[in-house]
């Protein structure tokens, strides 16, 4: 995170979802599983990951950056902060839509491409 | 350079003992001269009818600082349609309690306040308070750093080791830039690490074995040893509790066996400061009445004594203190938000706001007692006013007080207007006193009183030559018929401003933002090793911070003004 | 021959280390070794020293790829982007030194800005709260010589601030803890089993979103009022015994992070964590601190603070400063088009906030000063590098128990390369030519 | 009465704050000096004739004087802002801070009100017959003492945090409302008819709360105490009452713990 958000290490650290293994197994998706994670107010792609803070079923966790921003409920409630917590997702498998580094995920989704 | 005539005012200048009498000041240089010493070319200020003092000395004041800004900062409501807007090289400037540094320095100068004290420095967040001072325009400051309850100061006290707490109070002032030893609760703060404290100069202080009494003596001693400017400064245990009088005037019998040594001209041991909150009878609110006579009685005889106010101006604001027990006690009172912070090794600090409504009967009784202190006193050389800004009122309100002072009408037509008035009357003296305060006794609460108290007479506080030019023109003909109200609007917005020879106020309005001074002192002593064996071990072992990342570095004070004393 | 730097900085975390040793090339231009740094404070420092770092100011083109410019451009550009806007947003400033966030504000003052730092997705609801129920708090030290009792709610120290636990909270033998660790319980609050979670002798495995009735819930236990069989999921005896462990020590805190200011109730969850607290203080002695993120986002908080009276989302448009989170705060000003330009220094909002907030300042005048390539850098019409504050300039900064701690320089940065200082200073400089010595 | 009529002309780019237009702005006034009267838009100081045709003027006193705000207003904030006395009729949805400060008079917004509306209020009657915004009725950030007086009722439905630090008058909300009703609440009523999802009344200490719908989850320290008939809002009806909030403190009178009250309708 400090070493360069341009960097793989960034996204290998926050492109990704931590789920419980009994979820993933649900899903049909193994540890590294591309997966399309969708909220009500947006979409991203991200890879599967198994919960190393766990077992939490029918929690899943994307640490930060722009991959969990995407989904994420800005709604502030009037106080400034975007509801980062607690937004309901739903997850399936993307197998061959790739992870796209944090510049060209944010670039893209302001192009309106992605 | 600038050469200055303040021509033809009534000068009331107690430093040399002018009583009213028309008379110019000459300026040279930022230095007040004789008038034969300017020449010709000198620009003259017209002053004939008006009041002419030296620039005034704030001694005790919350302006700078973590819990100031804490203040400041939990209290968005403070600030609402309070601000002031930008102006032409001047910032914007907010806030009505807890005003921002730049309000803070705009304020005092438009009253014709020129020098200023930070009343209490943690000495952890030293580099905080001077990044504040250093954003404070125009007024010279200096800030107290707390010993009352520091870790060392117990530690070597218990053992009567004066020359090692001396050589500590030496370090200490040298790496946070302070001017004094300030003592809040002594022994109290640190039992309110455990969320206890000690209510009087007896209680023990836990684990350290040692009572406030043995502090205050101690700190005492180590200050004459030093012969610092200042005395002892001492904010005493059981503030604002009915009936601590008694403590108070224990406290302040402490001081009667030493006597000032020090090369100011400074005269008292021990300054003990918003004697208001220390003045109080009774045993529970119900029962609670002033005691301002018993301990004024007490302070008139002791020439070893300076005292200032703290008085009630009955607005709404914000207390603040490093006693941190108090303001834990004053929130379970009122049930205000109370924000505290303890600090190691050294002190704490709480914040709680307070609404001195003239509705109720208490506070109506604690703004008797804090004028009665000032009418009762004898040598108005040893009583200064303030009101502990912002803890009994905010300072903008140094003019109202004047007024109440200066006028018993003032006091009346105030008193009218209580909800409680006649039992505030029984509980108190107020109605009884028909004393009026003069400009001169005026100027000596507010100018020379403070400057000598703080050992700094040379500099500040009077007009003789060789002082600074810090001169203030009132627009006030004391002898001419006047409304109370016309003294409280004279005092508010200052006709002339000079401080150090640069006009910072004309008519009430900042011109300039002048160049102010960072004021600390510089005490010399002999090296003591196990003094700094003794202080590297403690930021090895219990301090979150290293010793190297201690010190306040230089070019937090940009413009400094050190006074030297040689303790070898 | 090799020198030493000693008692350096970790301009990472709100932590604050002060403690590390960097091992610097004779000639003052290399990082060498790192001691006592955490390994992402390690990082840091050496990220610093990337071969491919950026060195020169780069303006956007029409196709979206990125032109060097030199600086005397990008000063004049920024200038003219706060000469033309009404009303602009100056965000981010916790990564950066307070003399920096001085300037920008004079800058701010003339402009007619919003400043507003990284507490408004970080701890900007602890600040809403503390402004209505205040904060009985502490400084670190105070932790290691005398706490018996700590909470982590909803944060996870051994992720986020790596040292906090071993310099202050969990470990370290202080003047009455001389036992360490022994001396304390330790209790978590976190809906997931963390790595700070498994390490408690209690875990509260509470309901996402229900951290407001389990507060409430502990100081209903405190009064030995009724309750309900659960709270959030936590069985009511467990409840009654934590509140139990509590008021038994002889001195407590409550360390809360994201978890808690970002999850629903927000404000309101700090809110009741801090009055559980001051609770707590009529039983014995209790204090509570925020885990500050970035590593001066608290002294940002402490200028904005004795500047203008607010400690973040500070509007200073209309010549006053006003405040009011909800509508001075970024996201809020985003997503309703209330500003005309955005300027961020020292954070990374492309990164940090909601793509719909991002899709705003993509389209807006933006200039973005900061050391690295970010996702926001990589949106802004300009991007201005800089020396790292910290590594390469010195400057003051405030832990996260708003101690003040000054920064070192350890290295210099690469020739050329303008620091945040110097560059706001220049800026500032050409806004004033450009306003013509008005406003 | 005199009726002043503004109708918007020019949309502002950003936001427009109009704190000005109020009944005691606008009385002995001639619709010339109205539309003079200072607005802002960002830094820049404009005036209301910039952005409102302005026609009839001010009554002799705030009192008499009666304003209609036409056309969309959804960048125009703080109307109303501190008017103690007259009348205001906005016919669309305005922005935030509508009403903030009252302290007198009629203030009637046909449609919806954003974020603040009525903060701080101290008195007068304040209707929106869309729906309110987060922080209605509320105190401003810090201030403990929040709405006082007055009366604001809501024929739709109201956001998060209504009646936050409420100390007295009235709130009604006709349709649901988000989470935290009347938090850190010590007096006056509040009357919810639909549905409050959860965090209602917490850290309440004095007050009233009504709820005629349901609550999705109930705060811990709300206990029942017994059920009671009740005219509530001009209709009768029979409610459970829960004390609460049992984890803050609570006064006492006459010996007796004086707590906040719940109310459920049965």
């Amino acid at each position: 995170m400090e070493g360069g958000k341009e960097k793989d290490a960034y996204t290998k650290a926050c492109g990704i979802i931590e789920m419980d293994p009994s979820d993933l197994k649900k899903l049909g998706a193994w540890r590294g599983t591309n997966v399309r994670v969708t909220s009500k107010y947006g979409e991203v792609v991200v890879k599967a990951v198994e919960a190393t803070q766990g077992p939490h079923p029918g929690l899943a966790y994307i640490p930060m950056g722009p991959w969990a921003n995407s989904v994420v409920n800005p709604n502030t409630y009037s106080t400034g902060m975007p509801t980062f917590k607690g937004t309901p997702v739903e997850v399936e498998i993307a197998m061959n839509e790739p992870v796209l580094s944090s510049v060209h995920l944010v670039q893209k989704k302001c192009r309106g491409e992605a | 350079m600038s050469e200055y005539l303040i021509k033809n005012g009534f000068v009331f200048d107690p430093t040399q003992g002018i009583k009213g009498d028309k008379a110019d000041i000459a300026v040279k240089d930022g230095k007040i001269v004789k008038s034969t010493e300017i020449s010709s070319k000198a620009k003259t200020i017209d002053a004939s009818g008006k009041t002419v003092m030296a620039g005034a000395v704030e001694i005790h004041a919350h302006i700078a600082g973590p819990k100031v800004n804490e203040g400041r900062n939990y209290r968005p409501e403070d600030k609402l349609f309070t601000y002031t807007p930008k102006g032409a090289g001047k910032r914007m400037a907010g806030g009505f309690s807890i005003p921002t540094t730049f309000k803070t320095g705009y304020e005092y100068a438009r009253m014709g306040y020129t020098t200023a004290m930070e009343a209490a420095m943690p000495p952890l967040f030293a580099r905080h308070v001077h990044e504040e001072i250093k954003d404070t325009p125009i007024i010279d400051e200096g800030a107290y750093p707390v010993f009352g309850n520091n870790w060392f100061v117990m530690e070597y006290l218990k053992n009567q080791e004066i020359e090692n707490t001396a050589a500590y109070i030496s370090w200490l002032l040298e790496v946070t830039k302070g001017v004094a030893i300030k003592v809040v609760n002594p022994g109290g703060t640190e039992a309110w690490g455990w969320g206890l404290n000690c209510l009087t100069i007896d209680d023990p202080v836990p684990y350290f074995d040692i009572t406030p009494a043995e502090i205050v003596k101690g700190l005492i001693e180590a200050n004459e040893y030093l012969g610092l400017p200042h005395s002892v400064h001492i904010h005493q245990n059981s503030l604002g509790n009915p009936g601590n009088y008694t403590v108070t005037l224990d406290t302040l019998k402490l001081a009667e066996k030493f006597k000032a040594k020090n090369k100011f001209g400074r005269e008292q041991v021990l300054h003990s400061t918003h004697l208001q909150f220390h003045s109080y009878g009774g045993d529970n609110w119900g029962n609670f009445e002033s005691k301002s006579k018993e301990v004024m009685d007490y302070v008139n005889t002791q020439k070893n004594i300076t005292v200032d106010t703290g008085c009630v101006t009955l607005d709404e604001t914000t207390t603040m203190t490093a006693d941190g027990p108090f303001e834990h006690h004053l929130t379970e009172l009122n049930h205000l938000k109370w924000a505290n912070v303890d600090v190691e090794l050294e002190t704490a600090a709480g914040i709680v706001p307070y609404v001195y409504s003239p509705d109720i009967k208490v506070c109506e009784i604690q703004w008797a007692i804090g004028l009665e202190i000032a009418l009762f006193t004898k040598d108005h050389m040893r009583t200064f006013i303030t009101t502990d800004h912002p803890n009994a009122g905010p300072f903008i309100r140094y003019p109202r007080i004047i007024k109440w002072l200066m006028s018993a009408e003032a006091r009346k037509e105030r008193i009218d207007t209580f909800k409680h008035g006649a039992k505030m009357i029984e509980a108190t003296h107020i109605a009884g006193i028909d004393r009026e305060l003069t400009l001169y006794e005026i100027a000596q609460m507010t100018r020379a009183g403070p400057a000598k108290s703080l050992g700094m007479a040379n500099l500040y506080g009077g007009l003789a030559p060789g002082m600074d030019a810090d001169v203030v023109v009132y627009d006030f003909n004391p002898n001419t018929p006047h409304k109370p109200d016309d003294i409280e609007k004279a005092f508010s917005r200052a006709a002339y401003v000079m401080k150090t020879g640069v006009p910072v106020v004309i008519d009430g309005e900042v011109v300039n933002n002048g160049n102010k001074r960072t004021i600390w002192v510089h005490a010399k002593v002999n090296e003591n090793p196990q003094v700094m064996r003794d202080i590297k071990d403690k930021f090895l072992r219990y301090y979150s911070v290293t010793q190297a990342n201690y010190d306040v570095s230089k070019h937090f004070v940009p413009n400094p003004y050190v006074i030297e004393v040689d303790a070898t | 021959m090799s020198k030493s730097v000693t008692d350096v900085i970790c301009p990472f975390c709100g932590t604050l280390c002060d403690d590390l040793e960097v091992i610097v090339s004779d000639d003052g231009k290399k990082i060498e070794d790192i001691y006592n740094a955490c390994a992402i404070g390690a990082e840091k420092f050496m990220h610093a020293q990337a071969a491919d770092r950026v060195k020169k100011p780069r303006m956007q083109q029409p196709d979206g790829t990125y032109k060097e410019v030199s600086y005397d451009e990008a000063v004049d550009y920024t200038a003219k982007m706060f000469h033309k806007a009404r009303k602009p947003l100056m965000y981010g400033w916790s990564s950066t030194s307070c003399e920096a966030q001085s300037i920008g504000h004079e800058i701010a003052e003339k402009a007619g800005a919003i400043v507003d730092n990284t507490a408004t997705v970080c701890h900007g609801t602890t600040l809403i709260a503390v402004q209505d129920v205040g904060i009985p708090s502490c400084t670190l030290g105070e932790i290691k010589n005398r706490a018996d009792r700590i909470i982590f709610w909803g944060c996870n120290p051994c992720h986020a601030h790596p040292r906090h636990q071993s310099r202050y909270s969990i470990f370290p033998r202080g003047y009455f803890t001389n036992k360490g660790h022994k001396n304390r319980k330790m209790i978590v609050v976190d809906p997931r089993d963390s790595d700070t979670a498994k390490m408690a002798d209690y875990h509260f495995k509470l309901e996402q979103g229900r951290d407001y009735e389990l507060l409430s819930a502990l100081r209903v236990a405190l009064r030995n009022e009724p309750l309900p069989e659960t709270v959030a999921g936590i069985p009511r005896e467990k409840i009654i015994e934590v509140a139990e462990v509590l008021k038994s020590g002889r001195f407590g805190i409550i360390f809360f992070g994201m978890g808690v200011t970002q999850t629903l109730s927000k404000n309101h969850n700090i809110d009741n964590a801090i009055m559980l607290t001051k609770d707590l203080n009529e039983f014995t002695k209790f204090s509570i601190m925020a885990m500050r993120g970035h590593y001066n986002v608290t002294g940002s908080g402490q200028v904005l603070g004795w500047q203008f009276g607010f400690p973040y989302a500070v509007d200073l448009s209309r010549g006053f400063a006003r405040y009011n989170p909800g509508e001075t705060t970024s996201n809020d000003l985003l997503r309703r088009d209330e500003v005309d330009a955005i300027f961020v220094l020292g954070s990374d909002p492309g990164a940090h906030f909601p793509i719909s907030s991002v899709r705003k300042i993509a389209k807006l005048p933006s200039v973005c000063v900061d050391p690295h390539i970010t996702p926001t850098s990589e949106i802004s019409k300009l991007h201005v590098p800089v020396a790292f504050v910290g590594v390469e300039v010195g400057g003051n900064c405030y832990r996260m128990d708003n101690v003040p701690i000054e920064a070192r320089k350890v290295v210099d940065p690469p020739e050329g390369m303008l620091t945040d200082v110097e560059f706001l200073d220049r800026v500032n400089k050409r806004l004033d030519q450009l306003m013509g010595g008005k406003k | 009465m005199e009726t002043v009529t503004l109708t918007i002309k020019n949309q502002p780019t950003l936001y427009l704050e109009a704190d000005t237009i109020t009944p005691d702005n606008f009385s002995g006034k001639k619709a010339s000096e109205i539309a003079a009267l200072h607005a802002y838009e960002g830094r820049d100081q404009v005036t209301l004739g910039k952005y409102f045709e302005v026609s009839g003027e001010g009554g002799a006193t705030a009192e008499d004087t009666r304003i209609v705000v036409k056309g969309n207003v959804s960048r125009v904030k703080y109307i109303g802002m501190k008017m103690t006395a007259g009348e205001i009729l906005i016919e669309d949805n305005p922005d935030m801070y509508t009403g903030a400060w009252m302290h007198g008079g009629k203030l009637t917004v046909k449609g919806n009100v954003d974020a603040f509306a009525g903060i701080g209020m101290k008195g007068g009657e304040f209707v929106i017959e869309g729906n309110a915004g987060n922080y209605l009725g509320a105190a401003y950030r810090g201030d403990w003492r929040g709405m006082q007086g007055g009366v604001i009722r809501v024929k739709g439905k109201a956001g998060s945090d209504i009646g936050y630090f409420m100390n007295g008058g009235t709130i009604i909300v006709h349709g649901n409302t988000d989470v935290h009703v009347g938090t850190h609440m010590e007096g006056g009523k509040i009357i919810i008819k639909g549905n409050a999802p959860s965090k209602v009344g917490g850290q309440m200490v004095g007050g009233e709360i009504y709820v005629y719908g349901g609550i999705d989850v109930m705060m811990p320290g709300f206990k029942y105490a017994q059920d009671e008939e009740l005219e509530v809002d001009g209709e009768k009806g029979n409610f459970s009452l829960f004390h609460g909030d049992t984890g803050e403190r609570h006064p006492k009178r006459k010996g007796q713990i004086v707590y906040g009250k719940l109310y459920l309708r049965n």
